[in-house]
């Protein structure tokens, strides 16, 4: 499970302008849609919509991981629960002010994700995927342990005052949030696509790619491998932080395995590796079970399941081949004109 | 299935005693989600994930408010009962109730189910000032009349169930050695912070604790460890699996110790007949409704309507499962809160009326258990009995309890 | 003493249960190459198969081998419809796979057969074994079908010429291909083998977590992991990988003070993932030797 | 002497990119033939086309069959067996597990002890090591294995992909000597593909020489290796 290799036909020279102001034009359009449907929407939609970005952060976190490293991680879901306690506990215990509690949460996380990421460097395919897979069924538990109780309130969890908006400004708290979520949103893609684009990304890239020819390189692989995790779980972290101050609340059963792969099949949807493909793959997760239980409430699992079988047997690439083809159909129509 | 039953028209007949009676429409009050004709209630449930077994419950509602509306509803009004997903995921808990409030315009939340959904709604259907009434989860928290006036439970709190255990014990058994298994999470802590609470400065005669969690496969490690304890008390604080699994290894062992099992994995047809009869008989329990399984009831007016309606309304519904009686009872106690309200379909009086009601007795509450609620007393079901198991049946005994909370 | 000796039997006892998981945890793995997170849902399914012939009259035995033939032809239809049109998509997207294919056994059979807890039936009764009442007969009998069906296993694959095509096909199917083997009936054939292994495996633990939609969530993890533990290449590896992590998981509950009890799966998991980074290919698995 | 193997017009696709643009060409039965080339001719594509292991067009015809339509199993089924490149060993299972593999399309458990035996005789190196994993031997014994496993079909057509590839000289002075004994004495017809020419060349009757998927020259091995072109660029003298 560890070579993830997408193969994109190679684009020729002449071909990168025209892909380039596609892919602009698109960029541009996604964003001003971004910024505006709050304006539009009740309060609970912008909720909605939130959460959708918290949970994109989170794929995209994964994203850089998978498509990044070639690792493959079944528990995003404890990185993300450690960065939501550690911002809980921070805002109610601390009286930490929410924005400083991200940065807490990152470090946290990053940490965290190190000390995992040591030992998973030896481990590889299943055997990181049941590493991971034990993390996310383990971290509940650490989370209801008597010990911390004082902290983490234990099986009850912790409330979380939602912060208002700074400034006396005059929108609703949950659009103060959307707002907020979508600036750490943007600051994280920009982030990763530097990263990826940096020397660091592409050490990390050709580690995916062949990790053999990547040493012999001089590619740093324990070094590289180990920081893929670390930053990675420092994104999740900074979504759960943001996903316990959106939701208010932190408990031991909001973050199961359940969300890890759901976080996982968020990736898939959207594409392995394709940054822009968190949103799709998010959109999926958040609104699909919502359709799900329109057409059938005893059998939502199964109406969920059906679905997700026909998103891959159409796209098996994700939301990364209707991109794909979404060009090509551009390309077409500049040419003609 | 579609669970949004559709409010149908108002009847020409209905429309003219609404005009003609002209007083009557002068004292109407309505909030958003209630109009002349219906009454829009809001239920989140977890109708996939790890605890849908639960969502049961939900269905039996609707099937509820469709018999009401079958029968013409409520004052004269149709219930559209919206019921929505979580997953038992308390963020996704959080996105339906908003949903409810905000884009469906309910009256009220009904029933929405589990500690931590509704841990995670609650302090936005107070801001909200929405009723979340009748809560399904025994969480002590849920009745705090003071700081959450739009919060309200149902069943009896685990902790007065745990209370009324140790009470028992320090009358019947007062030197016993008393093993405990409880489930690591809200419920096994609340109902174990009864007991201990009940039993007081009593607390040495508990010799070994130990929990488990919902994930492990087998509880049959914890069992042989507390048997070692030496203890001749034991007291399992599971749900339905675990219970039968220990019921069953318990006897397994040889081990025959005095047994409670807590209430909701004491059901006869989820739990005992699984668990083996013969392994289960003088187990200890308390309840506080007639068991859907048991033949005792066959003759009870109260179950005799309830099988009626499952025949009808529910036919696929398994009348041994437990949540069954559950949720037909709860969507009868607010089928009758609904009823006092009147014509003042306004949320503040719905919270009224939830806590005004007195010696309200649902068709399936055990003989003597009645519903009282006060506006200091949030806790609908505080009375429980206590049953033995003897052949194929739990057998009530002694007094009918209360198990307040604050004593 | 006692305590340990009590806690090590009934390790056992629950460990039988891993071992049986592990053992269709290997089988798939011999076959596709990858693990099925899908695998436990449909063992459950098939006991589900069993429990409802058995309600409907039909002696056990006889549901017993209509429910193997059920799943084995399940196993190979699932192979054909789901993922054989997957064939060329990314590993990842196989996982999404078995992912929505656990989503949709959970769900049906939730609906079908709701989720109260059902009893199964044992062939070999639940008495105490050799006067020991930490271990039952069932216990016993289901250690003694585990080594049985380990032993064909272990016949199967070594001295067949399809269990050699089988293994070929999963380690390199392109080669297998040159040499004439059709290497998607032999995938199809995996999957219809552990199909009806996780049948058997689910008929024997049934009688002892009893039978409800979700009853192999939890094992089937301990199953992964035993097997990940023992070897995923070796049968034999997984079986004695399932003891141990029973018997290890009791150990840590019942002696490491404090958070030993609450812990005693992370515990465990960690220990398994020390195993691995000191032994990659688990205890008992063979190490592969590559010259370049 | 008859064609076993004739290919015309054959044209191979790697997704978008065209491989092979129109090849023809037909080997006797019986003979052994080289197909030249530099990296990236086409050389490889050509034998994966045979066996329909790539999208091609075009006609193939093994002894008087279409091969068109059928699957990598069943062409291998009438009698091709084909070495790939790297050898396609099975790592994790024995000497004796690969040569049984060898001969899966065949039903004559008699027959195929036998030639057990007869490729030991072959080959003694892999007799020593037959309950050895087939990833530890050398990388010349792997090819003796590769080689032994093909011969386990019976096959009348063997596909050779630079089997050279990475082996001392010595070796691969052996593994020709053996080709051309297997050619002489089991009636194989073999189409090697070769980077290291001037062996090929030695053994072979017919040859081809490929660019850019195109056949550039065909000819008797004798006529080719006198070729001045090809003796610099294939050759190096």
């Amino acid at each position: 499970m560890s070579t993830i290799q997408e193969t994109v036909a190679p684009a020729a020279a002449a071909r990168v302008t025209i892909r380039r102001s596609v892919s602009t034009i698109a960029q541009i359009v996604v964003l001003l849609l971004l910024l505006a449907t709050p304006l539009f929407v009740k309060n609970f939609v912008i909720f909605q919509l939130t959460m959708w970005l918290v949970y994109a952060i989170a794929i995209m976190a994964l994203n850089l991981l998978t498509g990044g490293s070639g690792q493959f991680s079944l528990g995003q879901s404890a990185f993300y629960a450690l960065g939501a306690y550690t911002s809980a506990i921070l805002m109610e215990h601390a009286d930490v002010n929410y924005v400083l509690t991200l940065p807490a949460s990152a470090l946290v996380c990053f940490v965290a994700g190190v000390l995992f990421g040591l030992p998973a460097l030896r481990l590889s395919g299943v055997y990181l995927a049941l590493a991971t897979f034990a993390l996310a069924t383990a971290m509940p538990q650490l989370l209801k342990l008597g010990v911390f109780e004082s902290w983490t309130g234990g099986v009850q969890g912790l409330v979380v005052t939602k912060p208002d908006a700074p400034f006396h400004l005059p929108i609703s708290q949950d659009m103060w949030l959307y707002y907020f979520t979508l600036l750490v949103t943007l600051l994280i893609y920009a982030a990763s696509v530097n990263l990826l684009n940096s020397r660091t990304g592409r050490a990390m890239m050709a580690i995916r790619d062949n990790e053999i020819a990547a040493s012999a390189l001089g590619v740093n692989l324990p070094l590289y491998k180990t920081l893929a995790f670390g930053i990675s779980a420092a994104f999740t972290g900074i979504a759960g932080a943001l996903g316990a101050i959106v939701v208010q609340f932190v408990a031991p059963d909001g973050y199961t395995i359940q969300l890890a792969i759901a976080i996982f099949l968020g990736m898939v949807v959207g594409g392995v590796g394709w940054l822009p493909g968190s949103l799709a793959g998010s959109a999926f997760i958040v609104f699909v079970p919502n359709v799900a239980e329109n057409i059938s409430k005893g059998l939502s699992g199964a109406v969920f399941g059906a679905l997700l079988i026909v998103v891959i047997f159409v796209v098996p690439h994700g939301a990364r081949q209707v991109a794909l083809y979404g060009e090509a159909l551009a390309k077409k129509f500049l040419k003609n004109n | 299935m579609n669970f949004r039953s559709t409010v149908s028209g108002l009847s020409a007949a209905l429309a003219a005693v609404v005009i003609a009676s002209g007083s009557a429409q002068a004292q109407k009050q309505y909030d958003t989600g209630a109009t002349d004709t219906g009454i829009k209630i809001g239920n989140i449930m977890p109708y996939s994930g790890p605890a849908s077994a639960y969502g049961v419950i939900g269905k039996i509602e609707a099937a509820y408010f469709a018999m009401i509306n079958e029968q013409g509803g409520i004052n004269g009004r149709k219930i559209e009962f919206i019921s929505y997903d979580d997953g038992y995921s308390p963020p996704k808990a959080v996105e339906q109730a908003r949903k409810l409030v905000e884009s469906d315009e309910v009256l009220l939340v009904f029933s929405p189910l589990g500690t931590p959904s509704n841990s995670a709604i609650q302090k936005y259907m107070n801001a909200k000032k929405v009723p979340q009434l009748f809560v399904a989860t025994g969480a002590t928290k849920f009745g705090e009349a003071k700081t959450f006036p739009w919060t309200m439970g149902w069943q009896p709190p685990y902790q007065s169930e745990g209370k009324i255990y140790a009470k028992y014990l320090l009358a019947n058994k007062p030197d016993a050695k008393v093993a405990i298994m409880y489930q690591n999470d809200d419920f096994g802590k609340d109902l174990l912070k009864g007991f201990h609470d009940g039993l007081g400065e009593k607390g040495s005669i508990i010799v070994a604790e130990d929990s488990y969690e919902v994930a492990e496969p087998s509880i049959d490690s914890h069992i042989v460890k507390l048997k070692a304890s030496g203890a001749d008390t034991f007291v399992s604080i599971t749900t339905p699996k675990f219970a039968a699994q220990a019921i069953k290894k318990v006897a397994e062992l040889g081990w025959k110790p005095t047994y409670f099992q807590s209430n909701v994995g004491a059901s006869v047809g989820s739990v005992m007949k699984p668990a083996g009869f013969e392994n289960g008989q003088d187990v200890m329990s308390a309840s506080y409704a007639k068991d859907g399984a048991d033949p005792q009831w066959d003759n009870d007016e109260g179950m005799k309507k309830f099988y009626a309606f499952l025949a009808k309304y529910a036919p696929d519904a398994n009348r041994t499962d437990a949540s069954v009686v559950y949720g037909y009872g709860e969507a009868q106690t607010v089928a009758q809160v609904l009823k006092q309200a009147g014509d003042t379909l306004t949320r503040e009086n719905i919270m009224k009326q939830a806590a005004n009601l007195k010696d309200f007795v649902p068709d399936t509450l055990l003989p003597g258990v009645k519903i009282n609620t006060s506006p200091t007393d949030f806790y609908p079901i505080e009375q429980l009995q206590m049953i033995r198991f003897k052949g194929e049946k739990w057998e009530p005994f002694g007094p009918i309890i209360s198990g307040e909370v604050r004593d | 003493m006692e305590l340990f000796v009590n806690q090590v039997l009934a390790g056992i006892a629950t460990g039988a249960i891993y071992a049986c998981m592990a053992l269709a945890v290997v089988m798939i793995y011999q076959a596709i190459d990858h693990l099925n997170f899908a695998q436990g849902e449909m063992a459950m399914f098939s006991t589900f198969i069993a429990w409802q012939l058995i309600q409907w009259g039909v002696p056990y035995w006889i549901a017993f081998v209509l429910t193997l033939a059920i799943s084995f032809a399940g196993g190979i239809i699932i192979e054909r419809l789901l993922f054989k049109p997957l064939a060329h998509a990314p590993i990842l997207t196989h996982v999404a796979g078995f992912i929505a294919l656990f989503a949709i056994i959970n769900s049906v059979a939730g609906l079908t057969w709701d989720f109260t807890i059902k009893q199964f039936p044992s062939p070999f009764g639940s008495r105490p074994f050799l006067g020991s009442q930490l271990i039952s007969t069932h216990q016993a009998g289901m250690i003694g079908v585990t080594l049985v069906l380990l032993l064909m296993l272990y016949g199967f694959f070594r001295f067949t010429r399809i269990g050699l095509a089988m293994r070929a096909a999963a380690s390199l199917p392109e080669s297998a291909r040159l040499v004439g083997i059709n290497v998607g009936w032999m995938i199809a054939l995996g999957w219809g083998m552990a199909s009806a292994i996780g049948a058997i495996a689910g008929m024997l633990i049934a009688p002892v977590v009893f039978l409800e939609p979700n009853m192999m969530g939890g094992i089937l993890l301990y199953g992964f992991a035993s097997a990940v533990l023992g070897g995923l290449s070796s049968p034999f590896g997984a079986v004695i990988g399932g003891f141990l992590v029973g018997i290890f998981e009791n150990l840590v509950g019942t002696y490491i003070p404090g958070v030993g009890n609450e812990l005693k799966l992370p515990i465990a998991l960690a220990l398994i993932v020390t195993v691995l980074v000191v032994k990659p290919n688990g205890l008992f698995g063979r190490t592969v030797v590559q010259r370049v | 002497m008859s064609s076993l193997l004739e290919i015309e017009d054959l044209r191979a696709y790697y997704g978008q990119v065209q491989a092979l643009h129109g090849l023809q060409f037909s080997l006797e039965d019986g003979s052994v033939t080289t197909l030249l080339g530099a990296n990236g001719a086409g050389k490889t594509t050509t034998l994966r086309a045979i066996c329909n292991m790539i999208r091609s067009t075009g006609n193939i015809r093994f002894d008087g069959k279409p091969l068109a339509g059928r699957s990598t199993e069943d062409i291998v089924k009438l009698g091709i067996a084909h070495v790939p490149q790297g050898r396609g060993t099975f790592t994790r299972m024995t000497v004796e597990e690969n040569l049984q593999l060898g001969a899966m399309t065949r039903r004559d458990s008699r027959g195929i002890a036998d030639d057990v035996e007869r490729m030991y005789d072959h080959f003694p190196k892999l007799r020593e090591r037959s309950d050895q994993q087939a990833g530890t031997l050398s990388g010349g014994e792997q090819q003796m294995l590769a080689v032994a496993r093909a011969l386990m079909l019976r096959p009348r057509l063997m596909l050779l992909d630079e089997p050279s590839f990475g082996l001392a000289p010595l070796v691969v002075r052996d593994l020709f000597a053996i080709l051309a004994r297997i050619n002489r004495d089991d009636k194989v017809t073999i189409l090697v593909v070769e980077q290291n020419a001037q062996l090929a060349l030695a053994i072979a009757g017919q040859a081809y020489v490929i660019e850019t998927g195109r056949i550039v020259m065909a000819g008797e091995a004798s006529a080719v290796a006198d070729n001045e072109d090809i003796r610099k660029s294939y050759l190096g003298y």
